[in-house]
């Protein structure tokens, strides 16, 4: 696993940089060299997972998972099936067992005081994944290691902004996630944050596509049939959505990423395999891939390191041209 | 023969509770850690909110209807619930009303237009579930996390009973709420109505009871039960989110009918229905135990669980069936 | 009598249904103290003013007024609050409830705010004592026969003070003991004073219990009578409007006696049993038979058949049809070797709601064709106009849902459904339960009829008379058990069959 | 002539449906225009029956599941697994044969046929309440499918296998031609055999129906057979006409997608008589609808309040207590007249 992790952060060739991408870098290459020393200890870690919604997930899970057992460590694992209550119902049982850390992806990001003030009560140390929490003690938790969507709708404006700057009138469409879930708040914030201060663009249509290729699709075919000339620019709030309303494009008669440029976020797999056709402009990546980072952070914790309340995973943004290279090495 | 008789109007809730005594036993076996009483405890601390709608749930089941919109409801109840404590700094004691009475008309309305205009209640309470989830989201797409001294006392707040052993208030909540709704199905009239309409409503209505007022109350107590459940619920998440117990409907309609209840109407106990959730939630310990189920596997062992009881139950319930058959000879 | 202001008056009452004008200016006068028949061929609207009457439709046109005031009633449960206690034609009560709470709901006795159930079970027990009723009353309703739901459902109304009392068709399914207490209780009433209106098709009991008569023709109102003024015959006459001479006359050829014995067996029973529902028992039926089957209420009759019948499985025993041993699992294989049964519970047994007198009547017959040989719809048409003449269904419109009939008419299509399939063996329980005088004695006719040519018939009746009429050899049960088997060649009168019943006094 | 029409179950879908349809022409005088473009036709009303095919086909399965007073909550899951066999099938085959087409297709429709049986034992050999039955199912089948998918999303470059969702045929998407062959054969064995018959006679009293003999556990076990064929279908359609294959989303929420399109249709889920012709048009108002809160552009936030309003509506139109209340207040004339059916709700 990690050498693997890394590979996907390495190949970043000319990533936007950002303030905690840095800072990153740095407590990585910290923790790495303390790995041998830590693992000597046999841990029992308790991970509860949001779901297996898409399959950004899913890899995220194999990472997780792959990167706890071959660290030698002992797995619980539990899939909440996107329901807090279930979450933290897993948590409940993980503090029953009695394991030694738990790691959890929360499925939104209040209502966990309780069961985390259970969990800091028992000496269970909870180590967030992917997602934070808003909770005002941060006592409660020891760390979090995840993506910033809010960066990620950023680096998809400024992107946009770079591309199309210099044009008159901008149309963009919006496909948004599922109403109400972390990602889609946060992408369509930090993409309207940048797109704001330019007045040239504008968001003409914007709905929500479920995060789903087919709900992607339909969505876009309704968008097309009600102004399909007047589309400039898709902006879609993850990659299958993206993948989805291509085809309804190339359906409708004009052509992708030609015709109208296409943003997606997650860089999945079918993301590349797009851009490597020429159908789709570029995605924002937003890595699964931290289980490594996450193991070596519990054992530094447990080897009694000091450890920064937020850590942000290496993350870039490919573009089209990059596509046809990368393709074979993406795994998810 | 009396006794019997008795037994055999009980068979379902028996089986029941011999099947969670037996997977309780499994667990026990299976697992370190699960063989103690606060995971015991543990299932109605989860689960409070699951047997208030519950209860809710077996009054309009046992009279042959069903309420699709419990689960936005308590999604609504949360919102509501955070929106006016934390944007609009409304005291708990005005806020708490609020949601139950906004609970309780969108209970009502159902009921009446169920009653009054003959709709079936699958789609009336279908619409309600659209409605109240997409006023969930009108109120705001965000989750809104609560801070309050009250709500945060109701959430961590721990009420202990043997040893190192507590439960939390809202398991009182739902406690008063399960005793009240056993006194009300067997030692009220509205029961009784509740019990005949399921039974064969047309019938009940020649016999002149109150099929009306019966009917709409039914399904007021239900919107009341879910808002109660919502609230129970922000306690137990101490936020307000739009997609809040998203699908848990048919959690419920599930927990209600293994419980024994039958979904044509008029058979089934309250107390059935807290057993049926108490086997979902120990189905989901089990599951959180075994700790090596990926999240597809996850599913089926819960579909596969699902599928256990139920058969066992129907075969306990058969066998004893015809087991009868021969004893009454005598 | 007629000086007196009547307890109960409705005029000009008017109802229509879609397509249907089921009453049209009809009056009815109900003074204290007296039980008030209202007499009409299946059909005629008798339910149906009963119904109007008591809130369950509404009304369309004319007055009711009630001790001299005007009512408007909009429920059951109004009606109840004015005083009028209502025995519906069909059993309507709870299946899924007890005996007690079928009784009492609605109107529980209550202690310290809660129900009292002790209290309840006990003064349950008493009036069904009053009714010579035996039974454990904490049993769910649904395990007992129709005739003893329909005792409960007397039960029930007459456990209120009522000020007028109406029975729809109590005694379709009663045999004579019930009716007698049935009767003993209502003449008891009728001196505290209370109205009665007593619906039945029995002519004999309309004129044990009765002081007045009103007779209804398809929804007219033909007149008001004193029953000791009025013969029976002419009776009839008002009701059917026609004048009728063959009425009597129905009745076995019993010079073919000899004939019988040389038939073939159709269906050899022996030692077939079920466990706790009725005792091993032999039964030889012949071709062209008519076996009648006796007993009193719960003696096991409609077990025996429903085992003949592949309704429930026999726990020993077998069952050779023509010589060969078959066995019957279910109603289909059954069918299959051409067996049918008419089930006495027509609500839960028989029509199937939401279908057209057509689709009810072809049904049976379509079952044994299977999935694929549809009768084409031509086919159909042809055969219900067909039947729904032969048995005189009122309205003659194939095409009306079963579920907007008269309770009479639904009985009809019922035994169309059965006569169709054209079976060699025709089961039938309780026939004639709430059907009129004019189409019982069509149907006795038939039965007779199709027996003359070679149809065995096994049928059951609480109705002495008819068995007497038309069978050659009854069978008598008693307690689940068949306790003899008696030819009616010499002449048997209902007394010899009555001691059978009782348990040779 | 009109009256009957009004009296017709279908009458006010279609109304419902003519409303929807007109209310998109305000914001798009050329919603009703159809043009041929690129050899097929494309329109926006074309584009609703393709994209409402999935779900009037499975509607057409849960309509007769509905009139034997059954309900088949397993749909969704079936759309999943069937997408995922079907993929997962033709993931790495050649363009140039069609072969590897029928064997996705075989075993996607073999398979759910199995699952769909599956229900119809648990529900009438097992007697389990249908609710629960399918429940199972429900669950369970996302699970399979994600199982088969190892819950990635496998993209199709089959092209043959992108025909069934996306193709065309005579001007028309190939996926308008399977919902009416599917509807003609639910049509001839309803109506032209005595299937149809037999589901009414179960789902309206099956104790009656037994005594009649009538095999009422097959008819059970057919209807749900039928239903997993249809969601086979669906779930292909589906499937195909994205190209790809995702276990935990396809066809999420349908089933109730669906028990609405068939109520909408005049079936009641108190089983017994069914109306196929309306479950399509309760099909297509529930597409059109999906349609409209995306071209007209609601906030997304308003998308299921909008959803309950029109739903609510429909469904109050079609109460004749309802409209004889609307004529009560708008006509007093009329309102004498109309207290007349009342007993018509009773029995
Ligand atoms: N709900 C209904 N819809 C349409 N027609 C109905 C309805 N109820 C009754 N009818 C019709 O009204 C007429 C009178 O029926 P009613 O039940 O009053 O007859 P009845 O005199 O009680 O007959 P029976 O002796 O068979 O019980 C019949 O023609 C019947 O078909
Ligand atoms: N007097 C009684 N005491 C207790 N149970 C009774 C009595 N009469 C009838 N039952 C119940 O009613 C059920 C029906 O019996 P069955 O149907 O064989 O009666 P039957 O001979 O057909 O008479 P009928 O059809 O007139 O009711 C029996 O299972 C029995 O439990
Ligand atoms: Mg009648
Ligand atoms: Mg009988």
């Amino acid at each position: 696993g990690s050498d693997e992790a890394e590979e996907a952060g390495g190949t970043e060739s000319d990533s936007t940089e950002t303030e905690d991408t840095t800072e990153t870098e740095d407590t990585s290459a910290e923790t790495e060299g303390d790995t041998e020393e830590a693992s000597s200890e046999k841990l029992v870690i308790g991970f509860s997972q949001v779901g297996a919604e898409s399959e950004w997930r899913t890899a995220n899970t194999e990472s997780m998972k792959a990167a706890i057992t071959d660290a030698g460590h002992e797995l619980k694992f539990s899939d909440a099936q996107q329901k807090q209550e279930n979450q933290i119902k897993a948590i409940r049982s993980f503090i029953a067992q009695k394991v030694d850390a738990i790691v959890f992806s929360p499925v939104v990001e209040t209502g966990f005081e309780t069961v985390l003030q259970e969990a800091k009560d028992a000496d269970i140390p909870v180590f967030l994944a992917d997602r934070s929490v808003d909770i005002e003690d941060d006592s409660l938790w020891v760390t979090f290691l995840g993506s910033d969507f809010v960066e990620e709708g950023r680096k998809a404006g400024n992107w946009l902004v770079d591309e199309l700057g210099d044009e008159d009138e901008v149309n963009i469409v919006e496909l948004q996630g599922t109403v109400g879930s972390a990602p889609a708040i946060d992408r369509k914030e930090g993409f309207e944050e940048i797109i704001g201060d330019h007045s040239n663009f504008e968001i003409t249509q914007s709905q929500s596509g479920d995060f789903t290729r087919a709900k992607g699709k339909e969505v876009m075919e309704a968008f097309l049939k009600s102004d399909g000339d007047n589309i400039d620019v898709l902006y879609a709030h993850n990659d299958d959505m993206a993948i989805g309303a291509i085809q309804a494009i190339e359906e409708y008669g004009l052509k992708p990423a030609e015709d109208i440029t296409i943003i997606g976020v997650d860089a999945v797999k079918g993301a590349f395999e797009a851009m490597a056709a020429g159908k789709m402009n570029v995605t924002i990546e937003c890595n699964p891939l931290f289980g490594p980072q996450m193991v070596d952070l519990i054992e530094a914790y447990k080897a009694g390191e000091e450890i920064p309340k937020r850590v942000a995973v290496e993350e870039s943004m490919y573009t089209m041209d990059q596509a046809e290279e990368l393709l074979p090495t993406r795994q998810y | 023969m009396k006794k019997l008789n008795l037994d055999y109007k009980q068979l379902p809730l028996i089986a029941t509770i011999i099947l969670f005594i037996i997977m309780y036993a499994f667990g026990s076996f299976r697992y370190t850690g699960f063989f103690s009483s606060q995971v015991f405890l543990n299932l109605f601390i989860d689960n409070a909110f699951l047997i208030i709608v519950a209860v809710g749930m077996t009054f309009v089941i046992l009279s042959g209807g069903i309420d699709l919109s419990v689960g936005s409801v308590i999604a609504l109840t949360s919102m509501i619930a955070a929106s006016l404590i934390m944007n609009a700094g409304l005291s708990p004691w005005i806020v708490i009303p609020i949601c139950l009475l906004t609970g309780t008309l969108i209970g009502m309305g159902q009921g009446a237009l169920i009653q009054y205009f003959n709709l079936q209640p699958f789609i009336v309470t279908l619409a309600g579930m659209f409605l109240a989830r997409g006023l969930a989201y009108v109120i705001s797409v965000e989750t809104i996390a609560i801070n309050h001294p009250f709500f945060s006392y109701m959430a961590s707040g721990r009420i202990p009973i043997w040893g190192d052993n507590f439960i939390s208030p809202s398991v009182i909540i739902a406690f008063v709420v399960v005793v009240i709704a056993v006194f009300v199905a067997h030692f009220t009239k509205y029961g009784r109505n509740v019990y005949a309409i399921g039974g064969n409503e047309q019938s009940a209505l020649l016999m002149g009871l109150p099929v009306a007022r019966t009917k709409v109350m039914i399904y007021t107590v239900s919107g009341f039960c879910a808002s109660l459940s919502g609230l129970v619920f922000t306690f137990y998440m101490l936020s307000g989110y739009g997609l809040h117990a998203n699908g848990l409907e048919l959690d419920t309609i599930a927990a209600v009918v293994i419980g024994g209840t039958l979904l044509t109407g008029g058979s089934g106990y309250v107390a059935g229905s807290v057993v049926g959730v108490m086997i979902l939630g120990i189905i989901q310990t089990v599951i959180v135990f075994e700790g090596t189920l990926s999240s597809w596997w996850t599913k089926i062992a819960i579909g596969a669980l699902l599928l256990l009881f139920i058969v066992l139950q129907r075969v306990i319930v058969i066998r004893s069936k015809t087991k009868k058959g021969i004893i009454s000879q005598h | 009598m007629q000086n007196q202001t009547p307890r109960l008056a409705m005029e000009g009452i008017v109802k229509e249904f879609p397509g249907v004008k089921a009453l049209s200016d009809v009056n009815f006068q109900l003074f204290p103290g007296e039980v008030h028949a209202l007499m009409g061929e299946n059909g005629a609207g008798k339910s149906t003013l009963i119904k109007v009457l008591t809130g369950v439709y509404s009304i369309d046109g004319g007055t009711v007024t009630l001790e001299g005031n005007p009512i408007h009633v909009n429920s059951p449960l109004e009606a109840q609050e004015l005083g009028i206690s209502t025995v519906y034609q069909e059993v309507n009560l709870c299946t899924n409830l007890s005996v007690v709470e079928n009784i009492f709901i609605g109107r529980q006795i209550m202690k310290k705010g809660r129900i009292d159930w002790k209290e309840m079970n006990r003064q349950a027990d008493e009036l069904l004592k009053r009714l010579n009723l035996n039974i454990d009353v904490t049993k769910l309703l649904s395990s007992y026969s129709v005739a003893m739901q329909q005792m409960i459902a007397i039960a029930r109304a007459l456990n209120v003070q009522a000020k007028v009392l109406i029975l729809d068709e109590p005694t379709s399914s009663l045999d004579r003991d019930e009716v007698n207490q049935l009767f003993d209780v209502i003449r008891n009433l009728q001196k505290e004073g209370l109205a009665i209106v007593f619906v039945s098709h029995f002519l004999d009991q309309i004129y044990e219990i009765s002081n007045r008569i009103t007779v209804l023709r398809n929804g007219e109102w033909i007149g008001e009578y004193m029953t000791k003024d009025l013969p029976r015959l002419e009776l009839v006459e008002k009701m059917i409007g026609k004048e009728l001479n063959e009425l009597t006359s129905i009745s076995k050829g019993k010079g073919d006696e000899v004939q019988t014995e040389k038939r073939e067996s159709f269906m050899e029973v022996e030692n077939l049993s079920k466990t706790g529902n009725i005792q091993p028992f032999n039964l030889d039926i012949h071709e062209g038979e008519i076996v009648g089957l006796a007993g009193l209420l719960g003696s096991g009759r409609t077990e025996l058949a429903r085992l003949l019948f592949g309704a429930d499985k026999p726990d020993t025993g077998e069952i050779k049809i023509k010589g060969v041993k078959k066995q019957l699992n279910s109603p289909k294989q059954a069918i299959a070797n051409r067996i049918a049964f008419c089930s006495e519970d027509r609500k839960a047994e028989g029509i199937i709601p939401e279908l057209t007198i057509r689709e009810n009547m072809i049904l049976a017959m379509q079952g044994t064709k299977g999935w694929f040989r549809f009768i084409p719809k031509k086919k159909q048409i042809e055969i219900a106009d067909e039947y729904v003449e032969l048995l005189n269904i009122n309205p003659p419109n194939p095409e009306q849902l079963i579920k907007n009939l008269s309770g009479g008419n639904q009985q009809k299509v019922m035994l169309a459904r059965w006569l169709i399939t054209n079976p060699e063996l025709l089961i039938l329980d309780e026939p004639t339960r709430g059907i009129d005088i004019g189409a019982k004695t069509e149907i006795m006719k038939l039965m007779v009829s199709l027996s003359e040519k070679g149809m065995s018939i096994l049928f059951v009746s609480s109705e002495l008379d008819e068995v007497l009429r038309t069978c050659d050899k009854i069978a008598v049960l008693r307690d689940r058990k068949k306790v003899s088997e008696i030819s009616n060649k010499d002449h048997k009168t209902q007394h010899d069959i009555m001691k059978e019943m009782a348990g040779g006094m | 002539m009109i009256k009957s029409m009004i009296k017709s179950k279908l009458f006010w879908p279609i109304v419902v449906l003519v409303l929807i349809l007109l209310f998109n022409l305000f914001f798009d005088r050329g919603f009703f225009s159809i043009e041929v473009r690129g050899g097929h036709l494309v329109g926006s009303l074309i584009d609703i029956l393709n994209r409402g095919a999935p779900l009037m086909l499975i509607s057409i399965g849960m309509t007769l599941v509905i009139a034997t007073k059954g309900i088949d909550l397993g749909v969704g899951s079936v759309i999943a697994m069937s997408g995922a066999i079907g993929a997962m099938s033709v993931a790495g085959a050649a363009d140039d044969s069609i072969l590897p087409l029928f064997t996705a297709i075989g075993l996607s429709v073999g398979i759910c046929v199995l699952a769909g049986a599956w229900n119809g034992l648990l529900v009438s050999r097992v007697g389990v309440q249908p609710i629960v039955a399918t429940l199972i199912l429900m669950v369970a089948g996302r699970g399979i499918a994600q199982l088969i998918t190892g819950g990635q999303i496998t993209t199709v470059y089959y092209e043959p296998y992108s025909y069934i969702g996306g193709g065309y045929l005579f001007l028309l998407p190939f996926s308008i031609f399977i919902v009416a062959a599917v509807f003609a054969i639910a049509m001839f064995l309803t109506r032209k055999t005595a299937i149809g018959l037999f589901i009414e006679s179960v789902g309206s009293n099956p104790d009656a129906s037994r005594l009649s003999g009538i095999n009422s556990k097959n008819i059970i076990l057919m209807v749900y057979i039928f239903s997993g064929f249809c969601a086979a279908i669906g779930g292909l359609i589906l499937s195909s006409n994205v190209a790809s294959a995702d276990g935990n989303n396809a066809g999420l929420w349908y089933e109730l997608d669906a028990i609405l399109a068939v109520v909408i249709g005049g079936t009641s889920l108190m089983g017994g008589r069914f109306f196929l012709m309306g479950t399509l048009v309760g099909a297509l108002i529930i597409q059109s609808l999906t349609t409209t809160i995306y071209s007209v552009g609601v906030p997304t936030e308003y998308n299921l309040v909008v959803k309950a309003i029109v739903v609510l509506i429909v469904c109050l139109l079609q109460s004749p207590e309802f409209r004889k209340r609307l004529t009560g207040a708008f006509g007093s004339k009329k309102g004498v007249k109309s207290t007349k059916d009342k007993g018509v709700t009773l029995s």
